[in-house]
């Protein structure tokens, strides 16, 4: 042990009067107060990828919104000029039907943007309920429910959109419908998995003896905490809805010609790969844009949401 | 003679395949007076967990019958009824870390039993309540809005009491709630126990597996071992004359803040033997209960 | 045949063998054995004669069976018949068969013959294409079960020669038996195993080539048959074909050599490598015997309005659509029988392309009638099944109505059975549908609409005047009065307009330089034995 | 005079945070020599477990950072060496036994295979055959019956004890001088708990072993130590033989832990002399004297300026300024008194 | 765990049940016949064909001719591909389909862990980022973007692959790849975020304090372990990809059974659609109790039983 001590210094007598605690003192835990959500927030915006996520998804939103209102073309506009390549007078070129893309391309993100938003809502909705009360109840409800999920994994999915097709009007409902039918699966399958870890956890069994039924425990315990798969589950249903989308317009379920989705573009484009790749660039990359902007906020909300990331 | 306000009888816990069960609780039967405290001690596994788990209805039991204030537990019909049992009897959790919802804040989780039993709707007085409880357990009403971890160990055991109180119970299961926690916290957790109980005229199950705490708070130890209670009786009986070879054991394991004494101890191993079957709880003393054999209480004796 | 499968594209085209072609390279034996290289768009469904419906299968048939004639330039030529006589009253064709063998060794006879004609028109085989088979007396009322396989007009005169008599006369009978459905299988095989032309080991063929390999959904090996009466004249060795779904896959495989030849019934040329083709001067097209049409529905409030209709004809800007959208050199159609027909070649004096200001006054007119004030009011929704190239022209034709009619257009797509069902029960207003010939006879393109309940009219249609034209073309022996009939008949079509040409197809194709002979006819049909290589 | 294994020279630990830097360890000090034990106790979050971590060069970086001092092993400098260095020390010359055996063993592979490994990977035998005939030794040798059996048991098939006794088995692999064991038996109950103490010593017996013993149980701190460290708030407030803790404290957060602990003889009638309030926050860590805020004892230059380590015997140091010769003489708390009393008696 | 399996099938006979009756409705719902098209048929064929095929009969004899045929596994003979057995069709398509997407499962795996690995331990640094971004194109590019990329830069620029065709290994490599990049994203997400979980965990710090590499301890102790919530992910995604992907077989020209799942529904083919869904309702089945089944043996902790209320 290295110190020592026997010089000392002449210290006043006075400063060695007892003065005893500080209680409102040593009652502070930290100095400086952070709640869960600032925190959450403070370790948000030092996610450098998740800031730039949202820079796009702002950026993406707002051009969607005004971009198609402020140019001079329409999107179903026939510009007379057909297939050309990128120009000052369209920036990303005009398709083979002679339209502006760079307004069909915003037109287009208005659907895109509405799909991926609908699909994690209905990821939200069903899946996660139907997997956190899967989980939770357990036993046969539990093997019930899953079979379920399995069975709706299984059926035609082609045949249930040709029956919708039939029996509804297309647009953007039906669509929905269609989407709900089988979007949502995977996150039940995780949300499940998650949800049998955190049902047995400490305060899952204080809020039951405290009278809590099933809705209050999903509601208040499960959900809150399986946020982070949640959220990474969300971010990968996504595009899967974004490409279905167009999957459902081209059958005829949603959005009819001449206006059009991203992915529609996308796989039109792709027809026109080598002749007139733009067709296929534009729309592309604000997918892989919009969907690298939703993957960087989810999983930066998911690592500022991990408490045990956090110390 | 006192009011029983718990009584358990012959209470079985099996998981497991009915070929294979484990026998968590193997026919346990003891009764809880009001207002006192009975601390559970035994080594870990034993099934002190799954038997307060059990009492408060976290489990469907195997076999046997628990009494609250004379009523079956598992004899509620209605929602009401269990709602009203879930108010009277509520549990403090072993580990505060993994017993508090990482996503709420103190007031929260402390007012979650008024959301689910719908009591003080209106804003004001549910404020002015979770005020006073978190006052009650030593802590401000500040700390209302504050997330478990921000949080010191005993900070977030006082919220795990706080929340045990706010439907006003009478009867409080303590799951180990300080042995997660250091000495120094150990002992204000217990005091704000004591306090309460003097209090509101609360009664403990007290579960630990350190002796000495449990020596210190409870009126009555029962001893628990693989399933079954072993050794029942007073608290100063129990630690001053174990009965039965496997206290006698715990005892001894137990390390003094005392150097010297700790080099002098010997712990008395206990060599596992299976209780005879014609084993039961036999009254050794007045109060004083052994599980054994009369042979074998003679022979302990 | 017209079975375009699905939604499967008519819309670019095939081509058609007028030109000349290589054949009178003299035999050489080959010192290497020659392969060709090409691909299919699809898995043959059934290369069976009496059951084919689709271009694929058909192809297949057209190369590895070989029916009494063959079509050359255009012109019925004799193939498994070696000569041919017709009665004067034109209704009794007499064919004498050469001595040719089935690839498993037995002889070519007139009974194979007569036995898979009548296996074609017995109901209990369900034989879709069947119909093609009613000239023959008494073949109608067998196939649909009023008649006797006893009382056909078909008679085995000799081994070796057949004889057929039919209803009435009809000018293309001859061509009828270069069809895939009046080519012959083996009748002992048909008889000891119903599925033998599932596999490539089972099929017993009497064509040029045999198929040697058959991966379902893989590739198809054809080997020239060494049985075959003409071998001497058959010089590919082999011919690999792939089965290839995707057009950009093709023409991938063309660019990267490794196929020799893409168009028309060999798979099928991408929209998208048009402009390089046309650019580099190595796109090949021919006429094909096909149109693509809006139908109205003349049932519908609005469509029934015969004013409306010729507005809307009139004001699809063909050239344009050809120009941009479909690129493959299509001709507009401005009449309902195509060019590649005989006779047909100038037809096109009915209305002229894009003629907006004819348009205007016609759907003025017609809105007057239907009580509408301006043409915005006017909302017509147009179907089609799903399909990139129906939805471009689609949309092309949609920007044409609403910026020159300044009418409101919806666009409606469905899945293609769904959309089939929509047609037939008159649930649409406007819809494409294409027709391609399976003869090359005005009659095919005009039949369907002789009255509203023919199955292939779809518009609810149907005109006095007309059904009378037709039913006496049918009589008509004389091939000219017979073309003017139904012109007539094209005439009055025209007027009311029940359906708007759109255009005529044409057979694309390319294929590498030292390929020669291979040239699509006007069915879009490519004999295989007529093609060489030079490398 | 026995060997110097380890020295630490004002180590500092700090760790960036959202909220700031956290100061976790701020200058500690110690020695170790070869065969004995030294227990750090100390509440949750006095930096036991930092400093811990700290000597076996495991803090996380980021958001940990070595903020200065030394620490000399064997006289080289653990602070300066790479990482590739440290592999070969680590788990070889010092091993580590963590807190929790329930979580502390991969659940999924075998516990054989989790003590071969160490085996192989400081080649300390050479063939497989060879470390799993060690590894069954081992496990004999902390006690678990059946090794052989055992050997291909999954973590979970065993009671916490026995785990417990595997990651002992681990650590003790390598024939490491030294041992860190961070709060070993916290987790386990007071049966086993006193099994694993016993193992402890035996090894340290057999093998001279160097130990570091981190708790916050001073029951535990009285049966292992011979020598104690007691930390608050990322400093050693006292430091001594364990009699000098435990019979003659000076620092009055030793009074305290002491007083906390329920004394067997006395009525339960009274409530346990708790320390009031909770650690300070060690951002911004209090100017003076950390445990001053808490401290009903506490003098005014306890708020202004930090004590220095007090010298108050040949073994024994403390970190107040009541050590100081100015100081008043203040007698021990009531509590502590009667516990020191009764236990010079010799009796529990 | 034999009374739990037997369990399980039985679920998986109710689960067939299910399946097979919706998907008879469905198919009977949907408007079209397998015998239509722009060529009208003669009513009197089309009676004919109808009876040919048991198209005449009263819905409920179709039905009991489907389930019993469904479990008797003889569907009977392609509406559309004539004289072929539906049989026939999945045992010579599936072995295709399997080997494609075998190899396509083996580099989805392979790849999307070791991204996933790389972003965890390079958690928020430059590593990380760029693994994230590859799993996001993968995940963004649906796979017949990239099928055409694929075939556009190596067959046709550089010529190592070709282009399309089913002969041989080295056909196999691009239309794995393009059924393989989507998903190894998506493995690559959950990896990541399952090996952050783990980094935190006690054992990996004892197994960094035994002396460990950080490169050894992922593969020797963590990535098992983190695999666990992965393995629920690809129970039914293996049983997807074996199957076939329709837009790649089509691409490639691969002669897999993954197109029926899409022809046969635009086709009308009852049989085959009826025997297509059947086969592939088994395997997801299966590969789900399999899952189950595997879990156990990855993760020694679980052991199946009968449910139980915690
Ligand atoms: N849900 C369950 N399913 C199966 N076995 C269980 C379950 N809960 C507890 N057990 C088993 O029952 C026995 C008793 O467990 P219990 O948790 O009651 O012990 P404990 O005395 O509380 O131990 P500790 O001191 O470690 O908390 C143990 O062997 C445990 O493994
Ligand atoms: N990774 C980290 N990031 C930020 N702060 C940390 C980190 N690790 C430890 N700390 C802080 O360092 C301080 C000392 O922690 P340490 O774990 O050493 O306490 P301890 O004495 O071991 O307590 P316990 O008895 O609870 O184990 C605490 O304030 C803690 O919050
Ligand atoms: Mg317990
Ligand atoms: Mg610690």
């Amino acid at each position: 042990m290295t110190t020592n001590n026997n010089n000392f210094d002449h210290i006043a007598p006075e400063r060695f009067k007892i003065v005893g605690a500080r209680t409102s003192d040593a009652d502070t835990l930290n100095k400086k107060q952070i709640s869960f959500w600032q925190e959450v927030m403070y370790r948000f915006s030092h996610n450098k990828l998740a800031i730039i996520g949202l820079i796009i998804l702002a950026f993406v939103t707002i051009m969607a919104i005004f971009a198609p209102m402020l140019s001079t073309w329409s999107y179903e506009e026939n510009t007379g000029l057909y297939n050309t390549a990128p120009s000052a007078a369209h920036w990303f070129g005009t398709d083979d039907l002679a339209r502006d893309l760079f307004v069909r391309v915003w037109q287009g993100a208005r659907i895109s943007l509405f799909i991926g938003l609908a699909a994690a809502v209905i990821d939200l909705i069903i899946g996660v309920l139907w997997g956190s009360i899967s989980g939770l109840i357990g036993g046969r409800i539990d093997n019930i429910m899953m079979r379920i999920v399995d069975v709706l994994t299984a059926i035609p999915y082609i045949l249930v959109v040709i029956i919708l097709l039939v029996v509804m009007e297309k647009g953007l409902v039906p669509m929905i419908i269609a989407l709900s039918i089988t979007g949502w699966v995977n996150m039940a399958r995780i949300v499940r998995a998650e949800v049998l870890s955190i049902k047995n956890r400490e305060y899952v069994l204080a809020a039951q003896t405290l009278g809590a039924n099933t809705w209050h425990l999903i509601k208040r315990h499960l959900i809150p905490n399986a946020m982070g798969v949640i959220l990474v589950t969300m971010t990968l249903t996504i595009p899967s809805a974004i490409f279905t989308e167009s999957f459902l317009s081209y059958i005829g379920l949603g959005v009819q010609q001449p206006m059009s989705s991203w992915g529609t573009m996308a796989s039109e484009g792709n027809k026109a790969i080598q002749s007139a790749p733009w067709r296929l660039i534009f729309p592309a990359v604000f997918i892989s844009l919009t969907i690298f902007a939703f993957n960087a906020v989810g999983d930066g909300l998911r690592d500022a949401l991990d408490p045990k990331l956090r110390k | 003679m006192r009011k029983k306000i718990l009584e358990v009888k012959n209470l079985k816990q099996h998981f497991g395949t009915v070929k294979e069960p484990i026998k968590a609780v193997d026919g346990i039967s003891f009764e809880i007076f009001e207002g006192e405290t009975l601390g559970l001690v035994g080594e870990s596994g034993c099934g002190k967990s799954t038997t307060g788990r059990s009492i408060i209805r976290l489990y469907d039991i195997t076999d046997g019958e628990i009494l609250f204030n004379g009523k079956n537990v598992n004899s509620y019909s209605s929602r009401k009824e269990s709602m009203q049992f879930n108010r009277e009897m509520q549990m403090i959790f072993q580990d505060p870390y993994a017993s508090l919802n990482p996503r709420m804040t103190a007031g929260e989780i402390i007012a979650e039993g008024f959301d689910i039993h719908g009591l003080y709707k209106s804003k004001k007085e549910r404020q002015q309540k979770i005020g006073e409880l978190l006052e009650s357990v030593g802590l401000n009403r500040e700390h209302a809005n504050r997330y478990a971890h921000e949080f010191s160990g005993g900070q977030r055991q006082r919220i795990g009491i706080a929340r045990a109180l706010s439907l006003n119970p009478s009867f409080i299961i303590a799951d180990e709630p300080i042995s997660a926690l250091d000495v120094s916290i150990q002992a204000q957790v217990v005091n704000l126990l004591k306090q309460l109980q003097k209090e509101r005229g609360l009664t403990y199950l007290f579960i630990a597996h350190d002796l000495s705490m449990v020596k210190y708070i409870s009126d009555r130890i029962a001893v628990m071992y693989r399933g079954k209670i072993l050794e029942l009786g007073l608290a100063d009986e129990i630690y001053n004359n174990p009965i039965h070879p496997y206290t006698k054991s715990l005892l001894s394991a137990v390390p003094q803040p005392n150097p010297e004494y700790e080099r002098k101890r010997v712990r008395i191993p206990y060599k596992h033997e299976e209780a005879p079957t014609n084993a039961e709880l036999l009254e050794a003393r007045p109060g004083h209960f052994v599980f054994a054999t009369k042979e074998q209480l003679r022979k302990w004796l | 045949a017209c079975g375009s499968d699905d939604s499967k594209e008519e819309v670019d085209t095939s081509s058609e063998g007028t030109t000349d072609t290589g054949t009178e390279s003299t035999t050489e034996p080959a010192s290497e054995p020659k392969e060709l290289n090409l691909v299919f768009g699809s898995e043959p469904p059934s290369i069976h004669p009496g059951l084919a419906t689709d271009t694929t299968s058909s192809t297949m048939i057209q190369n590895i069976f070989e029916g009494l004639m063959t079509m050359e330039n255009g012109e019925a030529k004799e193939a498994a018949a070696e000569s041919y006589e017709i009665s004067d009253d034109l209704l009794t064709y007499t064919f004498k068969l050469r001595d040719a063998k089935w690839t498993n060794g037995d002889p070519v006879t007139a009974e194979d013959f007569a036995y898979s004609w009548k296996w074609v028109l017995d109901p209990a085989n369900a034989s879709e294409y069947a119909s093609i088979l009613y000239p023959i007396k008494g073949a109608e009322a067998f196939n649909t079960g009023s008649g006797s396989g006893d009382d056909l007009g078909i008679k085995v005169v000799d081994e070796k020669t057949i004889e057929v008599t039919l209803e009435v006369p009809t000018p293309y009978f001859l061509e009828l038996t270069a069809f895939k459905t009046m080519y012959p299988f083996h009748k002992g095989t048909q008889e000891a195993n119903a599925n033998w032309f599932a596999e490539a080991d089972s099929i017993v063929s009497n064509g040029p080539y045999t198929l040697t390999e058959w991966v379902h959904n893989g590739n198809l090996v054809l080997t020239k048959s060494d049985s075959y009466w003409d071998a001497a004249n058959v010089k590919i060795d082999t011919v690999n074909i792939s089965i290839v779904e995707s057009e950009s896959s093709q023409m991938a495989m063309y660019d990267a050599d490794e196929i020799d030849f893409l168009g028309t019934n060999f798979g099928s040329i991408s929209l998208e490598a048009l402009d390089r083709l046309k650019a580099d001067g190595t796109l090949n097209v021919e006429p094909y015997s096909g149109i693509y049409n809006y139908k109205f529905n003349t049932t519908d409030k609005v469509m029934s309005n015969a004013n409306i209709r010729k507005a809307l004809a009139l004001s699809i800007d063909r050239a344009g659509l050809i120009k941009n959208i479909t690129k493959g050199e299509q001709e507009p159609a401005l009449g309902m029988v195509p060019n590649a027909v005989g006779g047909f070649g100038d037809d096109s004096g009915y209305f002229k392309d894009a003629d907006y200001e004819g348009a205007k006054k016609f759907l003025e007119a017609g809105l007057k009638e239907l009580g509408l004030a301006s043409p915005a009011d006017l909302e017509i929704t147009v179907s089609y099944n799903t399909s990139e190239a129906h939805a471009a022209i689609a949309q092309f034709i949609q920007q044409g109505w609403a910026s020159q009619l300044g009418i409101n257009v919806k666009l409606d797509n469905a899945e293609w059975q769904v959309y089939l069902d929509k047609l037939s029960n008159l649930d649409y207003q406007v819809g494409r549908l294409g027709w391609i010939a399976d003869y090359n006879d005005a009659y095919t393109f005009l039949e369907m609409y002789n009255t509203a309940s023919n199955g292939n009219n779809d518009t609810g249609w149907e005109n006095a005047d007309y059904t009378a034209l037709l039913k006496q073309s049918v009589i008509e022996a004389d091939p000219a009065k017979r073309t003017a009939i139904l012109l007539e008949a094209e005439a009055i079509m025209m007027d009311e307009m029940p359906v708007a040409p759109i255009y005529f197809y044409t057979n694309l194709y390319i294929n590498k330089d030292f390929v020669t002979g291979m040239v699509p006819d006007a069915l879009g049909n490519i004999s295989l034995k007529n093609v060489d290589i030079n490398k | 005079m026995k060997k110097k294994l380890l020295d630490v020279n004002d180590l500092h630990v700090h760790f960036k945070t959202y909220a700031g830097i956290v100061q976790a360890v701020r200058g500690v000090n110690f020695e170790l020599y070869e065969g004995e034990t030294l227990a750090i106790v100390g509440e949750s979050g006095s930096g036991k477990s930092v400093t811990s971590n700290a000597l076996m060069k495991l803090i996380p970086q980021p958001p940990g950072i070595y903020a200065g001092g030394e620490i000399l092993f064997g006289g080289k400098d653990l602070i300066q060496l790479s990482e590739k260095e440290m592999l070969a020390i680590r788990g070889n010359e010092m091993a580590m036994i963590f807190q929790d055996p329930m979580t502390a063993l991969n659940p999924t592979m075998r516990i054989g295979k989790q003590i071969t490994e160490v085996l192989l990977k400081h080649k300390k035998v050479t063939s497989k055959e060879a470390a799993k005939s060690r590894a069954i030794e081992l496990l004999d040798q902390v006690g678990i019956p059946f090794p052989e059996k055992r050997y291909k048991a999954y973590p979970h098939e065993l009671s916490g004890g026995m785990r417990q006794r595997v990651v002992i088995a681990v650590a003790l692999a390598a024939d490491p001088k030294l041992l860190i064991a961070d709060e070993p038996t916290t987790a386990l109950d007071v049966t086993i708990q006193a099994q694993i103490l016993e193992l402890m010593k035996e090894i340290q017996k057999s093998s001279n072993t160097s130990i570091i013993f981190i708790t916050h149980d001073l029951g535990v701190v009285a049966n292992v130590a011979d020598r104690v460290a007691v930390m608050y708030a990322g400093q050693i407030v006292e430091y001594g033989t364990v009699e000098d803790i435990f019979y003659d404290p000076k620092h009055p957060y030793t009074w305290g832990l002491l007083g906390s602990m329920p004394d067997l003889n006395n009525s339960s009638d009274e409530l346990l002399r708790a320390i009031p309030g909770s650690p300070p926050n060690l951002i911004n860590p209090p100017i003076g004297c950390a445990f001053a805020p808490r401290n009903e004892l506490a003098l005014a230059i306890d708020f202004e300026e930090e004590p220095p380590m007090f010298q108050v015997s040949g073994t024994h140091f403390a970190k107040t300024w009541l050590q100081h010769p100015d100081a008043p003489e203040i007698p021990l708390p009531e509590v502590v008194a009667r516990r020191i009393a009764s236990s010079r008696g010799g009796e529990a | 765990m034999l009374n739990y399996i037997l369990k399980r099938i039985l679920y998986i006979f109710v689960a067939l049940f299910v399946i097979i009756s919706a998907t008879f409705f469905l198919m009977k719902l949907a408007p079209g016949s397998p015998f239509a098209s722009e060529r009208q048929l003669p009513p009197a064929i089309e009676q004919q064909l109808n009876e040919k095929y048991g198209l005449n009969n009263p819905w409920y004899i179709q039905y009991k001719d489907y389930l019993v045929s469904s479990f008797t596994f003889d569907f009977g003979e392609s509406m559309k591909y004539k004289g072929r057995s539906v049989n026939d069709m999945i045992s010579e398509g599936f072995p295709v389909s399997l080997v494609l997407g075998i190899e396509a499962m083996i580099l989805a795996i392979g790849f999307g862990i070791l991204l996933g690995v790389i972003s965890a331990l390079y958690h928020n640094k430059f590593p990380d980022y760029v693994s994230t971004v590859i799993a996001v194109l993968g995940i963004s590019v649906p796979s017949f973007i990239l099928a055409g990329l694929l075939q556009l830069f190596f067959s046709l620029k550089l010529g190592w692959f070709p282009v399309t065709g089913w002969k041989g290994f080295i056909y196999t490599v691009l239309p794995a790849t393009a059924i393989a990049l989507t998903h190894a994203g998506f493995i690559a997400k959950l990896t990541r975020s399952s090996m952050l979980e783990q980094n935190n965990s006690e054992y990996v710090k004892l197994a960094r304090a035994k002396g460990i590499g950080k490169w050894s301890v992922v593969f020797k102790h963590s990535l098992r372990n983190a695999l666990l919530p992965v393995v629920t992910y690809l129970g039914p995604l293996t049983a997807g990809v074996v199957t076939g992907s329709f837009i790649i077989e089509q691409i490639f020209a691969v002669p897999g059974i993954g197109r029926h799942f899409v022809q046969s529904i635009t086709n009308r083919d009852y049989t085959t659609i009826m025997g297509v869904t059947v086969f592939y309702s088994i395997i997801l089945l299966l590969a789900v109790l399999i899952v189950d089944i595997l879990y156990q043996f990855i993760d020694p902790r679980i052991k199946l039983k009968g449910a139980k209320k915690s």
